[in-house]
């Protein structure tokens, strides 16, 4: 019986999941209705610094993963049942957004 | 033998159950969204402080305050179906259910009261 | 004695293109279940139609439907907490009809052979396992499923994938990879780790809601999600 | 007609018939067993059995114990030495369903838990939770898709058993969800189809426990034996007749009238203190406490319910815990169907028909007068259960037996062949019911069965009931003949049609019990008659035989009884007694 490679993705999947549910309310708050938040310095600051990258790479990374896996899910559930083609392109577009992430906060010193 | 089979289209309207996980399951489209808006803010905080005040200035459009709204209903129906299926998803805990459900909840408020003070 | 309306869902292999509904006034006491609504119309007004039952006392699994839209065992869900009707029962979602309520459960029984339930013992020991009440603790909610095939037409991602091996299987799979007395983990790990194994599930949960048993089998199939992406990632540490 | 060739068929797709596909599997993996079942097995009515299975394994139990209770519970009417060999062989089956998973309840040391069931004098019965049945069940069917050569038809009705020279030679079955006519043609068959309770109004059966396996033999030549000792079970729900597990009484729970009184004493059972003990009280066999409800209704002390008279059934002073871990299975039913928290009230019960002690003759080996036929499991009279079944013997019987007829067998079908030339099929017998333009409702023949064994052959019996219960019979049968008229004259899953041949079988099911109770003059165990009230054994101890006559009533015979070790003495239970320590 040919092995699933879901686990890969599941694992990243829930990590988006656990990471959106404790920081997405905050987030979101601040970003859509706190004008006061995430002024210049403070933002620069916090991609300068290390912690403040990975900070930065795991909301945006797993995020992507987390929504494009469930994006790709509801499709099937809608009754679109894409191949395994489509399949990769959703992985594959979370992976290529949290490259850019990385390649961006890389340089960012 | 001859057997018939019902087809599936629009089984989501059949039961309010139903319609709850789609709404779960749509939260991922704004989760989606708002990574790539970040990506995005990224992008214009590296170039320079102009491009990145740009980019926050883009952020109070009616537009931006549309998608953060609902953005933010479907991310907090988002946290409270994770934290409820919680005990499903985690391996076998020595805790009642109810205490998993509850812990998550209260590592959500922790997680929000943080970043509100801190961001 | 108060009348209420049951709509029936009708299916003749023989002679139907395409399923149709019927309805009949049916009398009932307030001690009457859907099974017996349905018990009448086939004594009394229409002996042709078509459902299976049994025990009569929800263990056997025979006569589930969907009344109303939710799976339920008939035998269990009382006429006079439908009043005033009408009651809609359909044949269980997700299932070919064979003809009218009955359903065709092949699909589930082969899938019972493929997750081996049944104990694969490392060696057999001289009288009783012992078990503690704990260890059984571990495997025996999900023991009590009695195959009834609720959650199956609870579960929509069987409905859009049959080869999906469902909630009622999976959960049994686990029952025995749970069992103390079990050695067996490592050939089940095989059908867990499919695409059509645990990963077919999307955690719809509705499953679990709709068990008249207690038995959790949504909780089954995420745990073992877990087993599977161990198993994933340790398989390069074992030998 | 499709012609299935294989070397055993297993009809029934139960406890007993599991075991015996399995035991037949394991003799050797070469041989073909076909399981051929009406429903899909674990749909089978073992499913329902609720209390446990007896199996000595105290250290304060005995061999001996278990045989003494077995044979003074079946009244004497055992065949002991049958007795004998099961006892012995019980402990060992039941360990076996261990090692196959069955989740029996432990003690905190991990040990298997045993408890009291009436009749029994010591705790011996191995239970799951009140799921035993169930439990046992599944444990057997998930196992037996272990073996390869065990090929399942689920949902085929067995209609005929075909018999040449005394020999058997195969079945014919209907493939329910395309009514086609399959032939099964084979060197030995086993029978192992469960009861008939379902020939009375108030059961606690199934839908599916109409006495075809019986009715099969029966037509096919084998006589039936005992079918006059029908057991009612003294607590279920007035109206339905869901069981509410003797196991209740096991654990503790006791029975009151609707004065609050604990009226067995009253009736050979007592005295109430010191209480609990076995063999006592609450903890007396069926039969006793069946009759002794009949009494009190008589003498007015019954409560009435919508349902009929009752009498309470009280767990309360179990307390919450006790009745959750042990007895969740009823405490739901109990909510469910008759709206009572047992926990906090008591539940009106009554007796209802609960299981048939008689059924198809065999000897020890389930072997039956025809060669090659064998039977095990509640369709079949091996001999264990007299006059009265003990509670949990009948779960292990059904896999100490299943055992034995799947062994033999297969040994029969290793030396044997198959019969030449095409088998003699009565197609038309099972076809012209779909041509009938004339005759009555099947409901209506089907109610007037039940109605009058409900009535006439009920746990008090006279000579004018019975008289007139036979003659019923007859007529029924006779009307069945002049035809049935069904609604549906199609052959995919045609359940009607099926209830049809049922009712067939029923019928002279049921014919054979009357009779037989007409004969036996005298009472003994479950079979109590109001004109010779006293139990005769220079006239009565031996077994009924019935012999199908064609479309006239069976002729009754009789057969010794096989005595070993314990002669007929007075069945005694209550008297003063040491108190028990329920665990």
């Amino acid at each position: 019986m040919k092995r699933s490679n879901k686990p890969i993705f599941w694992s990243l999947f829930g990590a988006g999941g656990m990471l959106s549910a404790l920081v997405g309310p905050a987030l979101i708050y601040k970003t859509g209705f706190s004008s006061q938040a995430l002024g210049y310095e403070r933002a620069l600051l916090l991609a300068q610094n290390g912690f403040g990258k990975l900070a930065i790479l795991a909301v945006i990374g797993l995020f992507l993963f987390h929504g494009c896996h469930r994006l790709y899910h509801s499709l099937h559930d809608f009754g679109i049942h894409v191949g395994p083609g489509l399949k990769a392109a959703f992985h594959g577009f979370a992976a290529a957004g949290t490259l850019a992430a990385a390649v961006l906060l890389a340089h960012i010193s | 033998m001859k057997t018939y089979i019902r087809p599936m289209s629009g089984w989501w309207k059949r039961n309010p159950f139903y319609l709850w996980y789609m709404l779960r399951e749509a939260s991922c489209v704004f989760i989606t969204a708002y990574a790539l808006m970040l990506l995005w803010g990224l992008y214009r905080l590296q170039q320079s402080r102009i491009q990145y005040e740009e980019w926050r200035e883009s952020l109070s459009s009616p537009l931006s305050f549309a998608f953060h709204a609902f953005a933010l209903v479907l991310v907090v129906y988002h946290s409270w179906t994770w934290f409820k299926i919680m005990p499903k998803t985690l391996p076998r805990m020595p805790l009642p259910d109810g205490l998993v459900v509850v812990g998550g909840v209260a590592a959500v408020v922790a997680c929000t009261t943080a970043l509100m003070v801190l961001i | 004695m108060n009348t209420i309306t049951i709509e029936c869902l009708r299916y003749h292999p023989e002679s139907d293109a395409e399923p149709r509904f019927q309805s009949w006034p049916v009398p009932f006491t307030d001690d009457m279940s859907v099974l017996q609504g349905l018990q009448y119309i086939k004594d009394h007004l229409d002996g042709s139609l078509t459902f299976r039952w049994s025990c009569r006392m929800a263990i056997c699994g025979s006569c589930g439907a969907m009344v109303n839209g939710v799976p339920r065992l008939t035998c269990e869900t009382f006429l006079r907490d439908l009043y005033p009707g009408p009651v809609r029962i359909e044949p269980l979602n997700h299932f070919p009809i064979v003809r009218d309520l009955a359903i065709d459960q092949a699909d589930f029984l082969g899938k019972l052979q493929s997750v081996k339930p049944y104990i694969i013992p490392d060696a057999e020991p001289q009288g009783t396992y012992l078990q503690t009440p704990e260890q059984m603790e571990r495997y025996y909610q999900y023991s009590k499923c009695i195959n009834c095939l609720l959650c199956y037409a609870a579960c929509p991602q069987y409905g859009l994938n049959d080869r999906f091996t469902g909630p009622a299987a999976l959960a049994l799979l686990h029952r025995y990879n749970a069992d103390s007395r079990d050695a067996g983990k490592a050939e089940r790990m095989e059908v867990v780790n499919t695409e059509d194994g645990v990963w077919g599930c999307t955690l719809v949960g509705y499953c679990s809601e709709v068990c008249p048993k207690g038995v959790d089998p949504a909780r089954a199939v995420n745990q073992n999600k877990i087993e599977s992406t161990k198993d994933y990632f340790f398989r390069f540490f074992r030998k | 007609m499709q012609v299935v060739q294989t070397d055993i068929v297993v009809v029934g797709g139960g406890g007993a018939g599991l075991r015996a596909a399995i035991a037949a599997a394991e003799r050797d993996s070469k041989l073909r067993v076909a399981l051929v079942s009406k429903v899909v097995p674990m749909r089978s009515h073992t499913v329902a059995a609720e209390g446990g299975a007896a199996g000595v394994t105290r250290e304060a139990d005995s061999l001996e114990q278990h045989f003494l209770d077995t044979v003074s519970g079946g009244d004497w009417l055992c065949d002991q030495d049958v007795v004998e060999y099961f006892v012995a062989h019980c402990t060992e089956e039941l360990v076996r369903l261990e090692h196959w998973g069955c989740p029996w309840s432990r003690l905190p040391n991990g040990h298997v838990n045993t408890r009291f069931f009436g009749g029994m004098s010591v705790q011996r019965t191995w239970f799951a939770a009140d799921r035993s049945g169930f439990h046992i069940l599944h444990t057997l069917f998930q196992t037996s898709l272990k073996y390869p050569s065990i090929k399942r038809y689920d949902e085929f009705f067995c209609a005929e058993l075909l018999v040449d020279d005394g020999r058997v030679r195969g079945i014919v079955a209907i493939e329910i969800a395309t009514g086609n006519l399959f032939v099964f043609e084979a060197k030995a068959v086993v029978l192992a189809t469960g009861g008939a309770g379902r020939v009375y109004r108030q059961n606690t059966n199934a839908g599916t426990v109409t006495g075809d396996g019986m009715g099969l033999a029966f037509r096919a030549g084998a006589p039936l034996r005992d079918m006059e000792f029908m057991q009612w079970h003294p607590t279920c729900l007035p109206g339905t007749g869901i069981l509410m597990t003797e196991a209740c009484r096991g654990e503790g729970a006791i029975l009151v009238n609707k004065d609050g009184y604990r009226y067995l004493q009253d009736y050979g059972l007592g005295p109430v203190d010191p209480w609990p003990r076995a063999k006592a009280m609450e903890l007396g066999p069926r039969d006793r406490l069946s009759q002794a409800f009949c009494h009190e209704q008589r003498k007015g002390r019954t409560l009435d319910t919508p349902q009929g008279p009752a009498v309470h059934l009280d767990l309360r002073h179990l307390g919450a815990k006790k009745i959750h871990e042990r007895l969740p299975l009823i405490t739901e039913a109990a909510k469910t169907f008759a709206g009572v928290d047992a926990v906090k009230e008591p539940i009106p019960v009554c007796p209802a028909v609960h299981y048939t002690m008689g059924g198809i003759f065999t000897n020890v080996r389930c072997e039956t007068p025809i060669a090659g036929l064998y039977a095990a499991g509640e369709c079949a009279s091996v001999g264990i259960h007299g006059a009265n079944r003990l509670g949990s013997n009948s779960l292990v019987e059904i896999v100490v037996f299943g055992k034995v007829a799947g062994d033999a067998a297969a040994g029969y079908a290793l030396s044997g062949s198959f019969q030449k030339g095409p088998p003699n099929v009565a197609e038309e017998g099972l076809t012209s019911l779909l041509s009938n333009d004339k005759g009555e409702r099947l409901a209506v023949l089907r109610d007037e069965m039940r109605d009058t064994m409900e009535e006439n052959v009920g746990i008090y019996r006279d000579e004018p009931g019975l008289r007139a219960a036979c003659a019923k019979l007859a007529t029924l049968r006779e009307r069945y003949r002049r035809g049935v008229r069904l609604d549906d004259r199609s052959r995919a899953f045609n359940t009607e049609w099926l209830t049809a041949l049922e009712l067939g079988f029923a019928l002279e099911v049921a014919e054979a019990m009357a009779h037989g109770a007409l004969a036996r003059r005298e009472s003994r165990g479950a079979h109590m008659r109001l004109d010779f009230e006293a139990r005769n054994d220079d006239a009565f101890l031996k077994h009924t035989l019935a012999r199908h006559a064609g479309h006239a009533a069976p002729r009754i015979e009789h057969q010794p009884v096989t005595i070993t070790r314990s002669r007929p003495r007075e069945r005694h239970y209550g008297g003063e007694g040491k108190k028990a320590t329920l665990t």
